[in-house]
Formats: structure tokens, sequence, C-alpha cells
């Protein structure tokens, strides 16, 4: 039926055409070639990994005046889309996700002359660049600072699922706190099992396991929980507004830059994964005819992987995040992995 | 296609059942108390019944207790509605839309509206045209999902942090105080007493602050539902239309009751409340909508319902059950270990009790599991934390099967029924 | 009028049964005046020219065939369903009543042929309910308490009212639905067979309630398939046949027999059954089963009872309803279980056989509540007509069960019980109730049972039918078979029986020959009035 | 002959009349949106209208098919089985072990798995049944609590390194050897699971089990009138045991065509949802084996099509997919019962006409 309220619907008819115009795009009459971007479940607005390769997409996109075609996974339908993407005639197909791994492993080979991009995995054919982050660097970096701001020498960690790739969030950040302090205590929580989703988008789980944290002392608590995140951003707020100014510290973008006004003084800094350059490198390869497949690992080194400076609450410990950061980037710290 | 909910266990007359209600429920908590504080006492895991175990044993019981509540007014009106969830999810989006351009007193009404509207279509649906309640709900939470989603798109996208499937964020204390009692809330004498660890009375301590010591005014609302809801239902004139139609509608319509108009607010009313449970997602969490916030705690407050047997206090007991225990399993791993004590006494008190009623069967295999138990508690093996996860299920589920209950679901509900007929 | 319904009035007219009634001019207008109600189903004319006028004050019986149309046209007098075609006036003035609300506003009330009773609610909730007192929204529960006690008490009709209705039995439950219909005044009450389930005692307790408020000016229309009755206590009568008014009557100038005659145009058949057949095999024996209290009540369901039925014989139980008829059947055919004693066929004693076992050992059942434990209401004849016999080799090989079989059995079950139906596709929630009686009846009895455990077999059924139901027990019983009747008929019970038991409040109180004993005596011995050593 | 064409008008009105609206209120939100419905609506069509589109439409289907089955087996017999969520995915996990680990050629592999995808399916869905039939424990609370402890099972499963590794970054099961792999045929460049062969026999099997045979009668009595089919000698509780076992060990199959036709393999991964979309399966095709067929078939279908709502010019209205499976399921209900209501009144009517036809020929 008819259930939605008109008032904002009608209301919004306005605000949605600008909206939905202000995204740089991409159709009508770009002359460029064609390319699909499939981006991960929930797509555009998950402020952090698919909102980051976006922003690259976007860039990508005036610069290079591709014609785009975009697609959001829904769990089932990624060999579907990557076939619509190829017979759309898409010169460059880049899945954004491990997600789109397998079902894109058969559709590269199927089309061995298109070229294809995976982020945050790796599929083995000539066709196809697998660009994977070192996120456990990146995540060292916020762990060095969640260490160098704690006043109570302790922190925590909330991962969204119980899956490799978060544990390798939190394999960097605990490395990195422990350079910082060896005698650091760390509490860690994911908020689901493996194979249960639901973690990256339960804020009120993320909020109970932020307050608990806080509550046992922790003053400075990063979070690779997808849009789950928000709870520890509220929970920061509400500790804070009793009287005890805590820190959180967010992912994959800058999110000082995206959340609620209110929200933005509460985070300390964010480990930012580069997406939107991959992704930007990516489209620009094509354009250039330089495209190689392959893996293409972003690390601290190539500026894949940075911590974020808004709201100028690291400036104070700049230098010492700087040094880890060249460090790094020149191997003589080696960041653990569980992968 | 209609789910009846039929009854197959005649528990026999004990003391128990012979036992005026309000006792029972006096005689329950007392007894829960007593577990728990013995639990914590021998295990030492005082997260069991701390201040803030409480407090957030609140924050994530109050959404599916409305939503459960919501569940009570359309089910004893005769309706089944599963489609809680997605009007929990509406409740959210309008929590999300509405209190980005009113704040948090809009966030709470406009989740009550756009839950209302979800209640609206149900009760077109199902009352009007005598749709199967279970597609019709099923239908509903489809719906929810994609028209959030599809809104999200023209109302949020563009607008500070929001996008397809977040609403730009708002301040939710602005306007919202909090009520704090004092003595309870800050670190007073009370906080002392619950720091000393003594049996019992630090528990009652614990226990009191997370009780009384602050609440958001939001929260002071919902909680409020319950009694509300309880008195709406069984002490006016509505009320009694409401449960006679969830009874037997043919005879409520034979004295002249209206009961298409009685249904219809009661499933508008459940959409309402189910709306608020979604807000208080929002309002507690960072004010603003999220894509799969509710994460089922519509299907949850169908559970609490059933569980409290289509009563206000057992919806109540049903939801805080299920929020005690989730809190538990994400802030208090390591308490988990205390609740296997609280197992073994409670497995104990089952035999003991099933012992008593004749029924030796039930009564050796609770005392196999409490030694089982016992063992496991005492060797000290840590738990899975996969395993910790799935304890507010498994706690749920076995507190069903110890005390098993014989559910009276309104005798109408979920059947078809059309004005004029007899039956 | 359309000029069909004065052209049908007057076909009728002519009819062989016409009877000097009341309508005598008069004065003062009917109480009601129903005329040419016609009311149409799909593929049933359930109304078709009724015409009734009553009198204001008297008490006004409605008579005639299942089917016949009684029940529509009160639904349409109280609003429940709405005239196709025709007038009703009350008091004179002419009413259109688009729901039950301007019915009661109208002043009518009406008690229906099933209970309108929410179970789960209490007495008092049920009777306040739509015309709660109290200021507000808020209900005043003590002054409808009060209200209710002084009403109940004015008419001899004493209730609890605090009791849950799940908790009372059918003749309480009928006071509760006469004391819905006063407490808001009616000054109409239209009862459609509100006797079927009671029995003597509480009959003669509702005739002077009602003999009571007819006195006091209340008009009363009743229904009824028991003509004694009907002639007891009506003032005049309305026969209807296939949804036409064929005839009224008074009842001092006619006889049960000319009734039957008028409404089915058959004679009134009787249940007597002289000729003893029973043998000394026991079949079933019944010996010290005891059953257990449940959480409410405080006494066991069943204390000590013993009996045997034998081989061709009939043992009928006599009883209040509630008073362990209901848990002895049940635990026969092996529902519930018992506590104590044994129960055996031929024999072979029943403990730890299961009811699917106990039917094809050759029990069959007839439950005294047809539609929740006999029918499958939304399913076809057929789907009905092989209940409890599913598993029988007679209707299916292996695991499939054979369709052709079941329908051919239904068809014989149709034709034997004459059961008023288009086809044996028809879903049986679609047959009146009497028809649906009959269909259980028939496929229990074609079974061929070995021992026959049946409550009421004969409930709601029409006089015609009936003489084919007990033909048909008499024939069985020739043949052997060993029945254990339950009934609150007792001019059945005693027509039927070679041996009348007596249960009360579990027990077996009294067992007597059926020649021998008067319904009233048997009466006494229900009540407890009267006590003899079994 | 005018009552033939009724016939037919009643037959059409209803599936008719719910695509109607559902087009209408979804036609209706695109213009909200700004977005021309007819380009959208075209849009789908085409795209959805490509050989590889119906044939995709045709292998989505087979999961939401079989999970339509299982939830109506519970249905039949009054029991809501809300949880063939956590049935399929337990029975998933264990499958794809049992069919990549066990020794065998490939053929047997494929049985064994399916086998171990049925016995862990009634398994677990005989624990809500035993706690149903002999503790009185609702099945839908049962139901929905073991779903959530499932999630802890499979990832305790999907974490023990006996049968789960980390590769690409992901938590998944040994591959299953090619030779275990479903076969499928490929029309047009676009692959057709064969495993349609075995969602068709599931199909058949349900419409016979529950219509001819007696075991199917009994659970049918048992959900329609518990206390009919106890006084007929079903043993009820027994029966919900047996029902919650048959219709979990369907659900155990749900998952299969996407193990043995897509993935083979179990991953973190693993599609969900498939439990409750088979929820509104088994109502729309109201229980019946075609119709649900039917339904599986318009669901995925749907979906697909609104894949085209991703490229402009009506990029990002792909959730008309989802708010058209919605309304079309609310409508097709919706449009059922008004027709119904419209025929009975038309049978009255004709029977007056009728009535009154036969009265005029009777002379007075
Ligand atoms: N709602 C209905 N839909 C279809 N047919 C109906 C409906 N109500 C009544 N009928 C039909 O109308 C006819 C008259 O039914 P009614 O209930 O008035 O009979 P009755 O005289 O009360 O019979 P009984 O003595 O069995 O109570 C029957 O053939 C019945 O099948
Ligand atoms: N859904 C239905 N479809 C068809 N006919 C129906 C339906 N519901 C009721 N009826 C008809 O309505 C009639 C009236 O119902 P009611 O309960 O008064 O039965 P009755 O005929 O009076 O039964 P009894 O024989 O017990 O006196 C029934 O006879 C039945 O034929
Ligand atoms: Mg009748
Ligand atoms: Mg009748």
């Amino acid at each position: 039926g008819s259930d939605t309220t008109t008032t904002p619907a009608t209301e919004g008819t306005t605000g949605a055409s600008v909206a939905g115009d202000t995204t740089p795009v991409t159709g009508g009459e770009t002359t460029g070639a064609k390319m699909s971007i499939l981006f991960d479940l929930k797509g555009r607005g998950d402020k952090s990994f698919n909102d980051s390769a976006a922003a690259g997409l976007d860039k990508g996109a005036a610069e290079f005046g591709y014609d785009v075609t975009e697609e959001v996974r829904q769990g089932s339908d990624e060999a579907q889309l990557l076939k619509k993407a190829a017979d759309g005639g898409a010169k460059l197909i880049l899945g954004v996700g491990f997600a789109w791994g397998e079902a894109m492993a058969a559709a590269a080979a199927e089309n061995p002359t298109l070229n294809y991009a995976i982020v945050d995995s790796t599929v083995d054919a000539p066709n196809v660049a697998g660009l994977v982050f070192k996120a456990n660097e990146g995540s060292f970096l916020v762990g060095a600072a969640a260490a160098l701001k704690s006043k109570t020498g302790a922190i925590g960690f909330i991962g969204g699922v119980d899956i490799p790739l978060i544990q390798d969030f939190f394999a960097g950040y605990e490395a990195g706190a422990k350079a910082v302090n060896p005698d650091i205590k760390i509490d860690v929580k994911y908020i689901s099992p493996a194979g249960d989703f639901s973690g990256f988008n339960d804020d009120a789980k993320a909020r109970t396991i932020a307050l608990k944290q806080y509550e046992d002392g922790a003053d400075v608590i990063f979070h690779a929980a997808g849009s789950a995140g928000n709870g520890l951003f509220g929970a920061a707020k509400e500790v804070s507004a009793a009287g005890n100014k805590v820190w959180a510290i967010g992912v994959d973008s800058d999110q000082a830059l995206t959340a609620a006004a209110d929200l933005a003084p509460f985070i300390l800094t964010s480990m930012i994964k580069h997406v939107d350059v991959a992704v930007y490198e990516t489209m620009k390869a094509v354009s250039d005819g330089t495209f190689k497949g392959g893996v293409r690992v972003f690390s601290v080194a190539d500026g894949g992987l940075d911590y974020a400076t808004t709201g100028g609450n690291v400036d104070d410990i700049k230098t010492q995040l700087d040094d880890f950061k060249a460090k790094i980037a020149s191997g003589e710290i080696k960041v653990p992995s569980v992968s | 296609m209609s789910t009846t909910y039929v009854d197959l266990a005649d528990p026999k007359a004990n003391w128990w059942t012979t036992m005026s209600r309000s006792r029972q429920i006096m005689l329950m908590f007392f007894g829960a108390f007593l577990v728990l504080s013995l639990a914590r006492a021998v295990s030492g895991e005082n997260d069991l019944t701390s201040e803030f175990t409480v407090t957030n044993t609140i924050a994530l019981t109050l959404p599916i207790l409305l939503a459960g509540l919501g569940g009570l007014l359309s089910e004893r009106a005769g309706i089944v509605n599963i489609g809680l969830e997605g009007m929990m999810i509406l409740g959210t989006w309008g929590a999300g839309f509405f209190g980005y351009h009113y704040g948090p007193w809009g966030a709470l009404i406009g989740g009550a509206l756009a839950g209302a509207v979800g209640g609206l279509v149900h009760a077109v649906a199902t009352v009007t045209f005598g749709v199967d309640h279970v597609i019709s709900g099923t239908a509903i939470n489809l719906l929810a999902f994609g028209w959030a989603r599809f809104l999200s798109a023209s109302l949020f996208k563009g607008r500070g942090s929001g996008s397809e499937t977040n609403s730009p964020g708002f301040d939710t204390s602005k306007g919202m105080p909090t009520w704090r009692m004092p003595g309870f809330a800050d670190d007073g004498w009370l906080a002392r007493i619950e720091f000393k660890h003594w049996p019992i009375v630090s528990d009652l301590a614990g226990i009191s602050r997370g009780l009384l010591g602050s609440w958001k005014v939001y929260e002071l609302v919902a909680v409020a539902v319950v009694p509300l809801v309880a008195w709406l239902v069984w002490k006016t004139k509505f009320g009694l239309r409401l449960r006679s139609s969830g009874e037997k509608p043919s005879a409520a319509d034979s004295l002249g009751v209206n009961v298409v108009v009685v249904r219809y607010l009661a499933v508008i009313a459940s959409g309402a409340l189910a709306g608020v449970g979604g807000a208080l997602l929002v309002l507690r969490n960072n004010g603003a909508y999220s894509e799969g916030q509710t994460n089922s705690r519509g299907y949850l407050g169908l559970a609490a319902l059933i569980f409290g047997n289509w009563k206000p206090t057992g919806v109540l007991a049903g939801a805080t059950l299920f929020g005690f225990l989730d809190t538990l399993q994400l802030t208090a791993s390591t308490a988990v270990r205390g609740l296997y004590l609280l197992g073994v006494v409670g497995c104990l008190i089952g035999s003991i009790v099933f012992f008593r009623r004749k029924n030796p069967r039930v009564g050796r295999s609770l005392a196999a599991i409490c030694a089982a138990l016992l063992v496991f508690y005492v060797s000290g093996i840590d738990m899975n934390d996969d395993l910790v996860k799935t304890l507010p299920y498994l706690g749920t589920l076995l507190v069903l099967a110890v005390f098993s209950r014989r559910l009276r679901p309104p005798a109408a509900s979920g059947q078809p029924w059309r004005k004029g007929q007899i039956t | 009028m359309t000029e069909n319904a004065d052209r049908r009035a007057a076909g009728d007219a002519g009819g062989p049964f016409v009877i000097p009634g009341p309508h005598a001019p008069q004065a003062a207008p009917y109480a009601i005046e129903l005329r040419d109600i016609v009311k149409r189903f799909p593929g049933v004319v359930a109304n078709d020219g009724v015409n009734v006028a009553v009198r204001p004050g008297t008490i006004h019986a409605l008579i005639g065939e299942n089917g016949a149309g009684k029940s529509t046209v009160m639904k349409i007098l109280y609003g429940t369903q709405r005239p196709d075609e025709g007038r009703i006036e009350v008091n004179g003035v002419e009413q259109r009543f688009k729901s039950p609300k301007d019915a009661i506003a109208a002043g009518i009330g009406m008690v229906f042929q099933h209970f309108m009773l929410a179970d789960n609610l209490t007495v008092l909730e049920n009777v306040i309910l739509g015309a709660e007192p109290g200021k507000g929204v808020k209900i005043d529960i003590r002054t409808a308490r009060e209200t209710l006690t002084e009403l109940a008490a004015a008419n001899g009709l004493e209730i609890d009212p605090d009791a849950f209705v799940s908790e009372l039995g059918v003749g309480e439950r009928q006071r509760v639905e006469i004391l819905k219909v006063l407490f808001r005044g009616a000054r109409i009450v239209i009862l459609d067979e509100p006797t079927a389930v009671l029995v003597p005692q509480e009959v003669d307790e509702l005739f002077v309630t009602l003999r009571e408020l007819a006195s006091t000016g209340v008009t009363i229309v009743f229904i009824s398939h028991k003509l004694d009755e009907v002639l007891a206590i009506a003032d005049d009568i309305t026969v209807i046949r296939k949804g036409k008014t064929v005839a009224t009557a008074i009842p001092s100038q006619v006889t049960a027999r000319d009734l039957a005659q008028m409404m089915v145009g058959s004679e009134l058949p009787s249940a007597a059954t002289r000729t003893a057949t029973v043998t000394d095999i026991a079949t079933l024996k019944v010996e010290g089963v005891t059953m257990n209290a449940t959480a409410r009540g405080s006494r066991p369901l069943l204390d000590n009872v013993s009996f045997t039925v034998h081989q061709g014989e009939i043992v009928g139980i006599a009883g209040i309803e509630g008073n362990g008829q209901t848990e002895l059947l049940k635990a026969i055919i092996g529902i519930d279980r018992i506590d104590g004693g044994s129960i055996s066929i031929d024999g072979h004693n029943l403990v730890g056989v299961s009811t699917s076992d106990r039917r094809e050992m050759g029990v069959g059942y007839i439950p005294e509540d047809r539609q929740r434990e006999a029918l499958l209401l939304p399913s076809p004849l057929w789907e009905n007509a092989i209940l409890g016999h599913q598993r029988s080799a007679r209707f299916g090989k292996g695991m499939w069960i054979d369709q052709a079989a079941a329908r051919a059995y239904t068809e014989q079950i149709i034709s034997s019980f004459d059961v008023r139906t288009p086809s044996v596709d028809t879903i049986s929630l679609a047959l009146s109730g009497g028809n649906q009686q009959k269909l259980i009846v028939g496929r229990e009895m074609l079974a061929d049972p070995k021992v026959l455990v049946a409550a009421h077999p004969t409930r709601g059924i029409d006089v015609g039918a009936q003489a084919a139901v007990w033909d048909a027990i008499r024939d069985a019983r020739g043949k052997g078979l060993a029945l254990l009747l339950v009934s609150a008929d007792l001019e059945e019970l005693l027509g039927l029986s070679d041996t009348v038991l007596v249960m009360l409040r579990g027990r077996i109180v009294a067992k007597l020959d059926p020649a021998k004993v008067t319904k009233s005596e048997l009466g006494e011995y229900m009540t407890g009035a009267r006590e003899v050593a079994a | 002959m005018s009552i033939n064409r009724k016939k037919v008008f009643y037959a059409l009105a209803a599936p008719l009349g719910a695509f109607v609206l559902a087009v209408a209120v979804a036609g209706l939100a695109l213009l909200v949106s700004g977005k021309n419905p007819f380009v959208a609506f075209k849009q789908m069509v085409i795209y959805g209208g490509t050989v590889d589109s119906l044939i995709t439409s045709i292998n989505e289907a087979l999961p939401l098919f079989v999970s339509g089955v299982a939830v109506a087996i519970g249905f039949r017999t009054n029991l809501f089985n809300i949880g063939v969520e956590g049935q399929y995915r337990l029975a998933a996990i264990v499958a794809a072990v049992v069919g990549a680990e066990l020794p065998g050629p490939g053929f047997l592999r494929i049985i064994m798995a399916m086998a171990a995808a049925i016995i862990v399916g009634a398994m677990y869905a005989s624990i809500a049944g035993l706690l149903r039939a002999y503790r009185n424990v609702n099945e839908v609370i049962a139901t929905i609590m073991l779903n959530g402890v499932m999630t802890g099972l499979v990832a305790v499963l999907l974490k023990w390194d006996l049968i789960a590794s980390i590769k690409d970054q992901q938590l998944r099961t040994s591959r299953l050897p090619k030779s275990a792999w479903f076969p499928s045929v490929t029309f047009g460049g676009s692959e057709l699971y064969l495993w349609v062969f075995v969602a068709i026999a599931i199909g058949i099997g349900y419409h016979y089990l529950i219509n001819r045979s007696r075991f199917g009668y009994e659970l049918r009595a048992s959900g329609i009138n518990p206390g009919a089919a106890l006084a007929a000698g079903v043993n009820p509780k027994r029966m919900i045991v047996k029902t919650m076992a048959l219709s979990g060990a369907v659900a155990g199959l749900v998952g299969m065509p996407l193990l043995l036709q897509r993935q083979h393999e179990f991953t973190q991964q693993f599609q969900q949802g498939l439990g409750f979309a088979g929820i509104a399966v088994a109502l729309v095709g109201r229980q019946k084996a075609a119709g649900m067929a039917a339904a599986a078939l318009l669901f995925a279908y749907l979906t697909r099509a609104s894949q085209a709502l991703t490229s402009p010019p009506t990029r990002g209205t792909k959730e008309i997919g989802t708010i058209l499976q919605g309304t079309m399921m609310l409508a097709a209900v919706v449009a059922y019962e008004v027709v119904r209501r419209r025929a009975e009144a038309n049978a009255i009517h004709e029977a007056a006409h009728r009535a009154a036809v036969q009265f005029a020929e009777v002379p007075a």
C-alpha cells in the first residue's frame, strides 16, 4: 500500500532531485568508456567503506569521463550483476569488497578481454587486479595514537563481525598500541560471530560494548564495525558528557567529516583506508591503457592507508605518529597480520 | 493460512497454580533476585547485578518491550502481527526523519507516526480485506525495508551526513532531559555499598541504582507504556471491547461492538508502539536512522509476547530476560560463567520441583544437566566467545523449557472473521 | 411488496395445514411483525417469504426442519443479516436494522443457537460488553457487578459474575446469554434453540424464567425442535418449511404429531425399542475406572466407575453435563488417560493402546462437540467421512488414500442418512448443523463398529431425520453392536437403552431399567434428589 | 456463454488486479522520486526478458521454492516454522564438509551431501518440535531462538580448522571437487541449474504426500482441527515432532542449489534470508506446490528485473523491486478476497434471478 507519510515525500521531491544530481555523474553525455562499479552491501551511504570507494569513483569519473553504471550486491546476486556488467559493455568492472571474489573469478575467466578489479581481495587471473590494503598497518597508526592519548592505560576495540578481515584491524591496532605502551590493557569485542553480518549494523550493541569498555577504564576505542560504529560515537559523547572525556576512533574514511555535528568532536582520528585512491588509480590505469592484472597492495608506504587529522586532536602526537608511519613504510616495523 | 497456538500440556494443580497472580509475580522476582545474588556471590562475577548491567539491560530491553506490547494490543484484538519488525523499521526511519527536523521529541512522535502507518496498512489488509495476517505482516516487513531505503535516497541523501542508508544525525540530548535520583545516580553511599560486594545487600544496591539512578525522559515514557497498556486493556471500556474482539469477535459484533473500528485502532496503536521502539533505538544511540538497526528486534518482541503469555507483565519479563542476557553477552563474557552457576541453581530448583510433582523423569534429567553444568563450571573451561553470543537465545529457550507454562493466546487471534459472521 | 411476493403468499395460503392462529384483528400493534422476508445465500434461498407476527408479552414458538430458515429470519430480525426483501415492524414501526446495535436500541435481544460467549472473559465481562457502565473511558466494575447480581437474583438466574465462562457448564452459559439480553433492557427476546443442550431440570428452570419475563410484558420468540416443549411453553406457534411460513397454530388446538406433520409432512417417530437383543457376551468392560481432578477441580473426574456393555446391548448414561460422561467416553476411546482401573474390549485390556489402535479394534466414537471433535470444517465431505478411519484398509493401500473408495463411502452415508448436500465435495462448514450431525453418525455407523460410544447422536437433528438415526441404531444393535449412549434427550435414552446408568459427580449412582423408570424419576437421580445404590 | 466469460473474468481478475495495483504503487513511488515510471518499467521489462534473466530467475527461484515448501509443511499442521533460516544454514555447512571431505565418486558425494543436509535440517528442526510437543514451548519462539543459536554454531564450525580455513580473507570450507558439482546445461550462454529437477521432485513429492497419503491426511487434519484429529487417532504430539522434522528436512535442502551449483563451498558469506523469503513464498503460493513454484519464480524475477534500475536514467531506484514484491504480495491476496466477494455477490444475484424466472414460469 501507499504506506509512507506524504509530508516527507512531497517535501523531499525537490531535495531528492537536487541530491540526486549532486553526485558528479557519469551518465548522459559523457564520451568516455563504460565502466561498472559493484558496491558492497548497502552501497553508497555507509559513511565508510563504500563511500570511500564512491569518492574515488566520482573523482575519476569526472576526470576521465567514464560512463558509470552502479550496482549494489544483495548477498545472492553477485554473479548476475557481474554478468550484467559484462553484457552492458563495461570496459572496467570494479567490485568493492571481498565478497565479489568468487563470482569475479568465474566472470573474469569467461570474459578475458575485460578488465576487472576487486577491492580487499585477490583473484588469480591475468585480467583481474586485486586491490588489497594492509589494514593492519593503518590500524597500527591509530593504535599508537590511542595509546599515546590514553590517560588510563586502557583502550578498546570493537569489531563488527568476528572474521579474518576485521581481526586484521585488531592485530595492527594492538601492535601499534603496544609499541607505545607495552603494558597497555586492550579490551576487544566483536559484535556478531562469523557468518552473521548484523554486527555491521547494530549500533545499539556497539554502544553497549563501548559503554562497558569505557566503564572498565578504556578512554579511547577504535571500531571496525561499519555503520554500527555510530553507536560508539554516541557512547563517547554520552560518557564525555558525564564529565569523563573519552575518545572514539573512526574507520575506513575520515569519519569526523561524515559524522553528525554533535558527534564529530569525539572522534580522535580515523584509520583511513584510501579505497578512493585505489579506485581512482585503477580508473586512471584503464584510461591510460596501463591496466595490469595481479595483486596491487596498498600500504602505509604508498599512502593507501593513513590516519586522519581533522579536528586537530592528534596534532600534539603528530610527530610520533609520522615517525611510526615512516618506520612502517621503510619496513623497520613489521606489523603483524592474521592472514 | 492462519496460525493458532494449541495447548498440549495440562499441568495438574499444585501450590503454585493455586496462588494469586500478584503473589506469583512477587515470588518470581524475589526468587530470581535470590538466585542471581547467590550466583554472583559465589562466582565473584559482580557484573551479574551491577548498576551498569541493569542500566544497559534497560536500554537493550525497551525496544523489544515496546514491540512486544505493540504485538499485545494487536493480538489481543485478534490480529496476529508478524509485521512488528517492519513497523519498527518504519519507526527508526520516522525517528531519523522527524528527529532531524524537529529534534528528539519529534523523533519520538515521528517514530510513532511512521510505525502507525505500517499498522494502518496491516489493518486495511487484515481487517478490511481479510488477508491472512501472516501474509500481510510478512509483506509489511518487506515493504518497510524497501520504502525506508527508497525514501532515504530521496530525503536523506545530500543532507549533512545522510545517505541512502543513514539519516543525517541530530543531537538527541537537546530538549530531552535526563531524570536523576540523587543518591542513586552518583557515586554516593549506595555506590559504596554496591562496591563492597556483600551478598544480597550489594546486589540490592546495584540493582536499585540501576533501576532508579537515571532515566532519559523518553525511556520513562517507554516504561510507562507497560502499566498504560495493562490499564487500557483490562480496565477500560475500549479494552474490554478489544479483548472480546480477539476472543470472540462474533459475540462482540452481536452486541453492537464495532469490531472493525476496534481492530483498526488496536493495530494502528500496535504499529505506533513498535515505531516508538524503533525511535528508542535512534534516540539511544547516535540520533540517526541507519539501515539494519533493528536487527530482528521486532521478531524478538513477538517472542517476548508469546513468552509473556500475551500479558504486559509477561512481555516485560520476556523482554527483560532477553535484554539482560544480551547485555551480559556483550559486556561481561566472563560473567557468563556466573550464569553457569545460575543454571546450576535453576536446574536444581527445577529438579526438586519436578520430583515433588511426581515427575521424576524430568526431575532426573534436570538433575543431570545441573551436575554437568557444575562440572563445567568447576573445571574452569572458558566458553568460546561465539557460544557466549548465543546466550540470550539459549537462555530464553532454557527458561521456557524448564518453566514451560500453559500459554493461552487470544482465541480468535489469526482467525479470519468478517462482519456479520457467526461462529 | 413485489408482485412475486404477493403471488407466493397467495399460493401458499391454500396449503393443507392452515389452522386458525392468532391473526385475529387486534387493537395493539404486534410486538414484531415480519412480512414476506426473503434472504438468499449463494445457491440457497434461506428465506423465501417468511411471515411472523408476535403479540406483545407472549411466548411465540418458531418451528421447522433443519435448514428451514428459522435462524436466518431471526438473525435478520436482530440485524446481523439484512433481508433481500421484506418488511420488519417492531411495535408497529417499520425498522431497517443495519447492525445488531440498531436492534438493541429498538429493545431486541437475541440468544444465538451456538453460544456467543468469549470463553476467556468473565461472566461479568461477557454481560456488560458493549454496554459497559461507567463515566468516561473506565469501566465502573463495582456498579456493573451490583447491577448484574440484582438482575440475576430478580430473574432466578444466579451466577458467579467473576467466573470465567470457560469454567461454566452449558446450563450456566445459557443463563449468561439470557442475562446479556436482560442487561440491555431488551423487551423482545429471541431464543434460538435454547433448550437443545439443557437437561430437563434446566429446561424447567428456563421455562419458569421465561414465563416470569413474559408476565412482565417481555415478548419472547423461541425456536426448538422439541415439540412437547413448544406445546408446553408457547402461546402461539409459527411453522416454517423450506423458507416459507406454512402455518400458524395455537398449542391448545394441536398435538405434537400435528406439528411434526406441518413441519416435515411425516409422522412423529418414537424412540421405543422393546425387542431385547442383549447377549451375555461382554464386549466392553469398564472396571473401577478413576480419573484424577484437573488443576481447578477438587473432586475426581471419574470415581471408581464400573459397568459392562454386552454384545447387542445399548447402555444409556444419564446425567447432567459435567458429571463425568464426557471424560468416560474420552477414556474409552483413548483420548484421556485414566489414573486407575481398567477398560477392556472382548477381554483385551486397553491400557497403553492408542486411539488409532482402538479405532482399528472396532471402536466408534460420536463426540459431544461435533465442530470441535468430529469435523474438518474447511474440508470436503469425503475427507470428513474417513476421519477416524483414515488408516483402515477400506480406504487405501499402503501409504496412500484411495479417494474413490472414500467418495463411494460418502455417497453411501449421504443416501443412508439423508444428508442434504449438493455433493461430496461440498465443505462440511456449508452444511447445516443437523446435516453435519447426520454425516458424523453415518460415518461411524456404516463403518460397522463393534463398540460405539456416542454422545447426543441426534442433537440438533430434526424429528424426521431423528427417526432414521434411531432405526440405524436399532439395526446395528440387532447385529450385535455394543453401544454406550450418552444423551440429554431422556426420551431417546429411555426409548433406546436396555439399561440406564446415572452418573453424578464422576460416579455411577444408579442402574435402572428404562422400562420401569419415568423421565421425572430419572431427573431426580440425575440431580441427586433421589439416591439408590447402583 | 456469458457465465463462462464471467468465470474467465473472475479467474483472471485477481492476478491482474494485483499486478495493476502493485505497478501503480511502484509507479507512484518512482514519480515521487522524480523518475519516469514508464522508462523504469520499460528498463525492467527489457532487462527481465533476456534469456539470461529468465534462466537466472529459474535458478534463483530454486532455493526460494524449497524454502517455501519447508514453511508450508509446517503451516499445513498449524506450525509456524520461522526457523528455516537456521536450519538451512546449519545444514549447508555440514553438507559442504561432508561433500568435500568424505571420499567417494562425485555423484555419491552429491547424494551424501544432500543426505547430510536433510538429516541436519530435520534434527535441528526437531528440537523445536520436541520442545513444542513435550515442553509446551511455542514453536515460533523456539525457532526464532534456534536461529540465534545457529549463528553461534556456524561460527564455531567456520573457525574450526578441521573443516574450514582462511582463504582470500574469508573463512571457508574446502571446495567440493568438480565431479561433485551438480550438472547444468547452457542456453544462450547462461547456465540453467539442473537441480531444478530435484526441486520439481520435491514439489511433486510434497503434493502427493500432503494430498494423497494417509500421513498427509493426518497432518492436515491435525492442522485444521487438532481436537478432531486426536479423536480420530492422530497423536498430536508425535505429529508435531514429525511435521517439524519433515519441514526441517526440506529446509536442509534449501542451500543445496547454492552449494552444489554455485558456490561449491560454504563461506562466511553464504546467502542469508532464504528462510524468511520462504514464508512469503509459502503464503503467496497458498501452500500449493504449483502456487509456490509460481510465487518463487515471480519473486526471483522481480529481484532480477529490478536490477535494471541500477543503470541510468533511473539509477538508484532498485528498491522498487522490493516495493513491488511486497505490494504484489499484499495486492494479490487483497485482490483474491475482493474477487471472491464479488463472485459471491454475483452468485446470489444470479440465484435470485433464476428463482424469479422459475417462479414466473409456474402459473399461480
Ligand atoms: N451465511 C450463510 N451462507 C450460506 N448459506 C446459509 C447461510 N446462513 C444460512 N444459510 C442456509 O440457509 C438455510 C437456512 O438456514 P437456517 O440456519 O436459517 O436454518 P434453521 O431453520 O435455523 O435450521 P436448524 O434447525 O438446523 O437450525 C440453510 O439451507 C443454510 O444452509
Ligand atoms: N462459510 C459458509 N459457507 C456456506 N454456508 C455457511 C457458511 N457458514 C455458515 N453457513 C450456513 O449457515 C447456516 C447457519 O448456521 P448455523 O450455525 O445457524 O447452523 P444451523 O443450520 O442452524 O445448524 P443446526 O443444525 O445446528 O441447527 C448453516 O446451516 C450453514 O449451512
Ligand atoms: Mg437454526
Ligand atoms: Mg440449525
